[in-house]
C-alpha cells in the first residue's frame, strides 16, 4: 500500500499489502520483531511481552492491548486487537486470540502490551520508490489508519524527501519533514533521529519498507513506535541469516516447493496449464491461449535455465490441480536450453502416466536437439505459440465434450 | 550508437557454467571476447579466452571496453562495480536475484559516472548486421534489418524477434530492459536512443505489467518521429498478483501498473498495441 | 575572488556561546551574517538574526551562500555535508576535535561538489579592505592593504598580522588554513589564489612543523611571480613531539616534516625566511 | 613508523610510534584488543588466552609464545616476547613478564598463544595518508621486520592502493595488491577478505592505522594474524565509549591532567615557562625565547578560548616543573578573550605566592578589558612577543645569577 504514497498523483497504486503474505520476493516481519529492531536501533516501543502460550503470562503494565502476531494486513478490523486491563483479562484474550485466526492465518504468537495514553498519531516511514530508483522517506501528521487512507483523503499531508543513495540520507535530509508535520523544539530533535534511524534499518535489513504506523506521543510528551512494519528483499536473504527459518513458514507447501526449486506458480480459474520460460513469456502465453478462447488454469515460469529436475517439477505442480484438463509448454530457449526441457519431458512422461492432452512448443538454444528428442519418443513439437495455443484450446475443448 | 563494432568484451563471471557456455556462444556469433574475470583463476586459458583475477588487469593487458556480468548475485554488487570503476561500457548485468538495494547502489553509481548499466536479469543486447551480441539470447532468431526492440521480458523478447525475422522484417538493435524491479538502462533511455540511431527506422516495445516505466516512456514516444508499436504481457493476470517477474506486480483499484492502463496510456500517444505476440509483425507492416 | 563582497553568511551553531560571541563580532566589523541554523531552535530571532532548524531553509528565506560553523565536533560532519549540499561556498569549519575520517569524507564530498572547506580548527577568513570577516580573529589587528596571509596557525596568523598592520603593511585577504592534520584548502591551493589575485603584491606563509604543505608548496612558489615570505614554527622543539596541534607532529631522522627541512626546501625555491614573527616584516620590506 | 612507507621516495619519516604512547591524539590498543577486533571480523588469529596473573592459567595448545601487553614499540628487542615449551614454563614465564617493565613500561597483561610454525611472513596494514587526504592499503611480502626497515630495505615490496574515501575499498581493489605481493589462487580470495576487512575496522574503529605484521603462512596452508596493532583517533572517542577508560590508563598524570583540561602540555629542557594559546603561536614564542638566549622549560597551549580556570590550571602544571625560573604568557585573543586570561593570571597571583619574574602580553579580542585587569593589580602588559621574550631571558637571567 505504500508504493500508493509515492506518486499520489497519478493514484498508482500497488496493492503490495495485500501480496507480500504470499509474494515471491518480499517478506514480512511480525510487529513483535520489527519492534525489536526498532529498540535496538534507539527507537522507543512500548513496554511489552511476546507469548506463544497463555499460560504462564505474567505483564503488569495494566491497563494492556493484546495484538495477535499475523501478517495480514487489516488486522485490526478484523479483530485481532483487543484490549484488557488486568491479569486475569490477558490470559484470556492471548488464550482466546491463539486459538482463532485472522482473515486465514492462523495465530500463533500474540503481543501484549502497554496501553498508550496517546495525545496524536503520526505516520513514519523509509520505502523504495521503484520507478525513480531510489528511497523516499515519508512522513505525516495524520497517522494511525491505513496509509492508503491517508493518501486518499489528506494527500498534502505526506511529506516526502527522496533519497540518493549514494549520499545517504542525514539527520538534516530528515529534521526537514520532521517539521513539515508539525514537529518543533526539542522534539524535532528526538523525532528526526527516530526518522534517521530507520533509513539505518532500511540499508542495513536490505527492507522494501520500515514504517512507524502509528508514531504516537503521549499525553505526557513520549514519542514511540505503537505499530511497526518491516519488508525485507527476498533476494538479500543470504544477508539475513537469522530469517531463514522464518521465511519459510510465510510459504504454503506448495509456495515453498515451488520456490525452493526456483520455480514461479501462481494459481488461476481456468481448465488449461501453461508452462513457459520467463514470466513476459508466460503471460503472453495465458493471453495467447485467453485470445482464442481458452482458460489458463495457472502461470507457471520455470525461470531461467531449467534443469530437467526442475521440468519435472513443475508439470507435477500443474498437475497438482485437479481441474487441469490439458498442457501447454512454451519455451523459448535462450539461457534454457530446449534438450534439457525435452529431456525432462520424456523423463515425466516416461514414469508417471500423461492422460490428457500435451501441447509441446520450443524454439532457440538447442532446438533441434530439443526437437528430435520429444519426436523420438512421441510427443510432436509445434513451432509457433499461436499455433500451439489454438492447438491446446481445441484439444481441452474437445476433451471436455467427449 | 549503443554499442561500437570494434566493442571487446570481458566476461564477469566466466569460469561459471552459464559464463563459460554463453562466452563461447557469442565468439561463436562474431563477438569480441577478449577477456574473462574470476578471481583466483587469474593466469589460466578458458577456450582460448585469457582469465584474470580482476578486471583492472584484464583491461590493462587486453583494452576491453564493456563488460558482461554472470557472476552470482551475492557477489553481483562488487562486480558491477569493478566495471564500472574501469568505464567498462555498457556494463550487461545478466545475473538475477541481486538484492534490489545493490542494484539500487550500483545504478547511482554508473549515472555518477556516465556508464549505461542493462539489466540485471537482462538476455542483453544483439545487433544481427554487426554479428555482435553481448548477452545471452538464441541469435539465430535474430536477422538485420531496421526494427529496434525493448523489452523487459527476455523470452519474450526472442519469441516476437522470431516473428519478426520469420516475416522479413530484421532488426537493427534489440535490447532486454531486464526483468527487475530496479534496472539500469529505462524504457525511455532506450527509446531515446532508437530515435536518434540511423539504424532503426521503428521500434517495438515489449512490456508487461507492474512498474510505471511503460507509461513514463509515452512523454517521450508523444515527441518521437519514429513509429512505435507494443506488445504488453498480462491482460489476462488478475488483479494484486505477481507473476514471477519482481517488475512484474499489478495494481489494484486505480488501474495503475495494470495492462489495461498502459495499453490506454501507450494508445493515446499514438502508439499501435497488439493483441499477441505474433499481431506485432501485422502492425508494423503497417506503420513501415 | 575567494569571496565574494556579496558573500551572506548563515552561522551553523549560533546558539552556541562562541557561535554567538562571534556572529556579533563579524556584523560588527561588517559581514552579512543573514541568518543562523539551530535544530530545534527554528522561528526565534538571536540578536536581530532570524534562526532555522535546517540550512536548506535559511537559504531559502535568506539567500545565504556561505557558511561558517561553530557546531560541537561531534555533529560536525552533518553540519558541513548539510552546507555541502545546499552549495554555500565557502565552508568556514572553525571547529576543533573533529575526528579526522569526518574531515576526510567531508573534504572529499566538497571536492566532488566542488565546494571550498576552509579548516577544520581555522580562524578563518578576513579580507580588510571589505570589511569582510568570516572567522574569528580579532579583526583590529588586521588593516587594508596588497599583502595575502595563508597561515596554518590562528593566532601566529594575528601577531603577524599585527606586526604588518602596525609598520603600514595592510593586507589583502588572509586566510588560516586550519591546524588539524586534514583540512580543506590546502597551503598549495591558497598560494594559487594569491598568485592570480589582483589586490595581492606579495605572500606570508607561516607554517609550522609537521605534515609536507610548505613542501608541496615549493613546487607552486617556483613558478609564482609574487613574492613569498615564510615564518615557520617549531624550530626548536625536539624531534618526536607532538604540540597541541594535531598537524604539528614532527619527523624524526629523515628529516622530513621538521622546521629545518621545510626551511630547506622553502629557500630553494627563492622563499624568504624569517627568523621570528617580527622579522617577517622587513623581509617583506625587502621584497615589494 | 607506518607513515615512513607513504612516502618512502622522499623519506619522509614521521616517528609516530615513538610518540603514540604519549601523543595527545591517538589511541593505541593493545595486541589482545586488536586481535579480539580483528577476529570478530572474521580474521584467524592464534589460540590464546590473555591473563594478568600466572596463578590460574591453563592453556593446551604448546608450543607456546608468551608476549608482554605493552604499548611501547620494539617490544620484542626488549624482551617482552618469550617462548615456553610446557605449562610449567608458561606460567614461570607470565609470572617473571608480570614482574618486569618493557622500556620503562609496566606489563600489567601477558597473551599466552599457540606457536606457530611458520613458511612466510607478510606485512598487511591500512593506513592513513594525511597528505594526500586519504586512507591507503599497504601489502608487502616481507613482514616480520618493522615496516620501516621494510621501506628503507626494500621499498618496492611495499605495494599500495590509495582508497577514495567516498567510494571505499572493494574486494577487487584489495585484490589487486595482494595478489602483488605473490598470492594466488584460492589463497587470494580469502587474504583479499582479510584486507577488506581490515578496511571495515579502520572506518568503523576511526583508525589511523590498522596493521597485521606479520600476517603468517603456516607450514599446513593457513593464514593467520600474527601480531596487529590498532591506533585510534582520540578525537572520535565519543563514538567508542569502550575505550574511555583505556585511553586514561594511557597517560601519565600529568598528562591525563592536562589533557581533561583541554591544555596541551610538553616537558622541554630549560629554565623559561612558556604558556600562550596556539600551538603555533607557542611554538614561535619558543623560538623567539631561544633568539635571545632565553631557554624554554615546557610548551604549554592554552587551546582556544580559555577560562579562567583553564588558565590557572595551566600556570599551575607550569610551575610543577621545579626548573622553572620565569614565565611568559603571550596571549593572542581572537576567540580567546584577553579578560578571561586576566582574571585568571589574577585569580591565581592572589592565591598563591608567585615569587618568580611573570612576563604578560596580550593583544587581541577584549585586549583593553584584560589589559586593565592587569594593570589595575599591578602586572604590567607587554605589546610586543619580541619586548616581551627579550624581558623574561634578562629577568630569568638577573634572577639566576642574583
Amino acid at each position: 500500500m505504500i508504493y500508493s504514497l509515492i506518486n499520489t498523483k497519478n493514484k498508482k497504486l500497488y496493492l503490495l499489502d495485500n501480496i507480500c503474505h504470499y509474494s515471491w520476493q518480499i517478506m514480512r516481519l511480525y510487529e513483535y520483531q520489527a519492534k525489536d529492531i526498532l529498540s535496538r536501533y534507539g527507537i522507543k516501543t512500548p513496554k511489552g511481552v511476546v507469548t506463544d502460550t497463555a499460560e504462564k503470562i505474567e505483564f503488569d503494565e495494566t491497563p494492556s492491548v493484546v495484538k495477535a502476531q499475523v501478517l495480514v494486513g487489516g488486522r485490526g478490523k478484523a479483530g485481532g486487537i483487543k484490549f484488557a486491563d488486568n491479569n486475569g483479562e490477558i490470559k484470556k484474550t492471548v488464550q482466546y486470540l491463539l486459538s482463532t485466526s485472522i482473515k486465514g492465518e492462523k495465530v500463533k504468537k500474540v503481543l501484549v502490551e502497554e496501553r498508550l495514553d496517546i495525545d496524536h498519531e503520526f505516520y513514519l516511514g523509509i520505502t523504495l520508490d521503484r520507478d525513480k530508483k531510489m528511497p523516499v522517506a515519508l512522513a505525516s501528521a495524520y497517522g494511525g489508519m491505513d496509509i492508503e487512507d491517508i493518501a486518499i483523503n489528506s494527500p498534502q499531508s505526506i511529506k516526502k524527501k527522496y533519497i540518493d543513495p549514494l549520499f545517504g540520507f542525514w539527520d538534516f535530509n530528515a529534521r526537514k519533514i520532521v517539521k513539515d508535520i508539525g514537529i518543533k523544539g526539542n522534539d524535532l530533535i528526538g523525532v528526526t533521529s527516530v526518522l534517521s534511524a530507520l533509513y539505518t534499518i532500511f540499508k542495513e535489513y536490505d527492507a522494501e519498507l520500515v514504517e512507524i504506523n502509528p508514531f504516537v506521543r503521549t499525553v505526557d510528551g513520549r514519542f514511540l513506535a505503537a505499530d511497526a512494519k518491516i519488508l525485507i528483499d527476498d533476494n538479500s536473504l543470504f544477508r539475513h541469516r537469522e530469517f531463514e527459518e522464518q521465511v519459510k513458514m510465510q510459504y504454503s507447501d506448495i509456495e515453498l516447493m515451488t520456490k525452493m526449486k526456483n520455480i514461479a506458480y501462481v494459481g488461476l480459474d481456468g481448465d488449461i496449464g501453461i508452462i513457459g520460460n520467463g514470466a513476459g513469456l508466460v503471460m503472453a502465453t495465458i493471453d495467447t491461449v485467453n485470445l482464442y478462447g481458452g482458460n489458463p488454469a495457472n502461470f507457471c515460469d520455470l525461470g531461467g535455465g531449467a534443469s530437467k529436475d526442475r521440468v519435472i517439477d513443475a508439470i507435477d505442480i500443474v498437475f497438482s490441480n485437479k481441474n487441469v484438463k490439458g498442457v501447454f509448454i512454451n519455451i523459448m530457449g535462450g539461457i534454457t536450453r530446449c534438450d534439457e526441457i525435452a529431456k525432462g519431458i520424456i523423463e515425466y512422461k516416461n514414469t508417471k502416466r500423461i492422460d490428457i492432452p500435451f501441447v509441446i512448443r520450443m524454439v532457440g538454444t538447442r532446438e533441434d536437439e530439443g526437437r528430435k528428442i520429444c519426436e523420438s519418443n512421441g510427443i510432436p513439437v509445434i513451432s509457433t505459440m499461436d499455433e500451439a495455443a489454438k492447438m491446446i484450446v481445441r484439444l481441452v475443448r474437445d476433451n471436455t465434450y467427449n | 550508437m549503443m554499442i561500437n563494432k570494434d566493442v571487446k568484451v570481458v566476461v564477469q563471471g566466466i569460469t561459471g557454467n552459464q559464463g563459460r557456455f554463453h562466452t563461447n556462444i557469442m565468439r561463436r556469433y562474431g563477438t569480441q571476447i577478449v577477456a574473462g574475470v574470476s578471481p583466483g583463476k587469474g593466469g589460466e586459458n578458458l577456450d582460448d579466452v585469457p582469465v584474470f583475477d580482476t578486471v583492472e588487469e584484464a583491461v590493462n593487458d587486453t583494452n576491453a571496453n564493456a563488460s558482461i556480468i554472470f557472476v552470482p548475485a551475492q557477489y553481483c554488487k562488487s562486480s558491477i562495480f569493478e566495471s564500472i570503476e574501469m568505464n567498462l561500457n555498457p556494463v550487461v548485468v545478466i545475473t538475477e536475484g541481486i538484492p534490489v538495494h545493490d542494484t539500487m547502489d550500483a545504478v547511482w553509481y554508473a549515472n555518477l559516472k556516465k556508464i549505461r548499466i542493462i539489466g540485471p536479469n537482462t538476455p542483453g543486447v544483439i545487433i544481427p548486421s554487426q554479428k555482435i551480441k553481448i548477452g545471452i539470447m538464441p541469435d539465430h532468431v535474430f536477422k538485420p534489418g531496421n526494427i529496434g526492440i525493448v523489452s523487459r521480458s527476455g523470452t519474450l523478447m526472442y519469441e516476437i524477434a522470431a516473428n519478426l525475422s520469420e516475416k522479413g522484417l530484421g532488426q537493427s538493435v534489440c535490447i532486454g530492459k531486464g526483468g527487475d524491479p530496479i534496472t539500469g538502462l529505462s524504457i525511455t533511455e532506450i527509446l531515446k536512443f532508437f530515435e536518434q540511431d540511423n539504424d532503426t527506422k521503428a521500434v517495438v516495445m515489449v512490456g508487461e505489467i507492474g512498474g510505471n516505466e511503460e507509461e513514463d516512456a509515452s512523454v517521450l514516444i508523444k515527441e518521437m518521429e519514429k513509429p512505435v508499436v507494443a506488445y504488453i504481457a498480462g491482460k489476462n493476470v488478475p488483479p494484486g498478483r505477481r507473476m514471477g517477474h519482481a517488475g512484474a506486480i499489478i495494481g489494484g483499484s486505480s488501474g495503475g501498473g495494470t495492462a489495461e492502463n498502459k495499453i490506454k496510456v501507450l494508445s493515446s500517444v499514438g502508439v499501435k498495441i497488439a493483441a499477441s505476440p505474433k499481431d506485432v509483425t501485422d502492425l508494423l507492416e503497417e506503420v513501415i
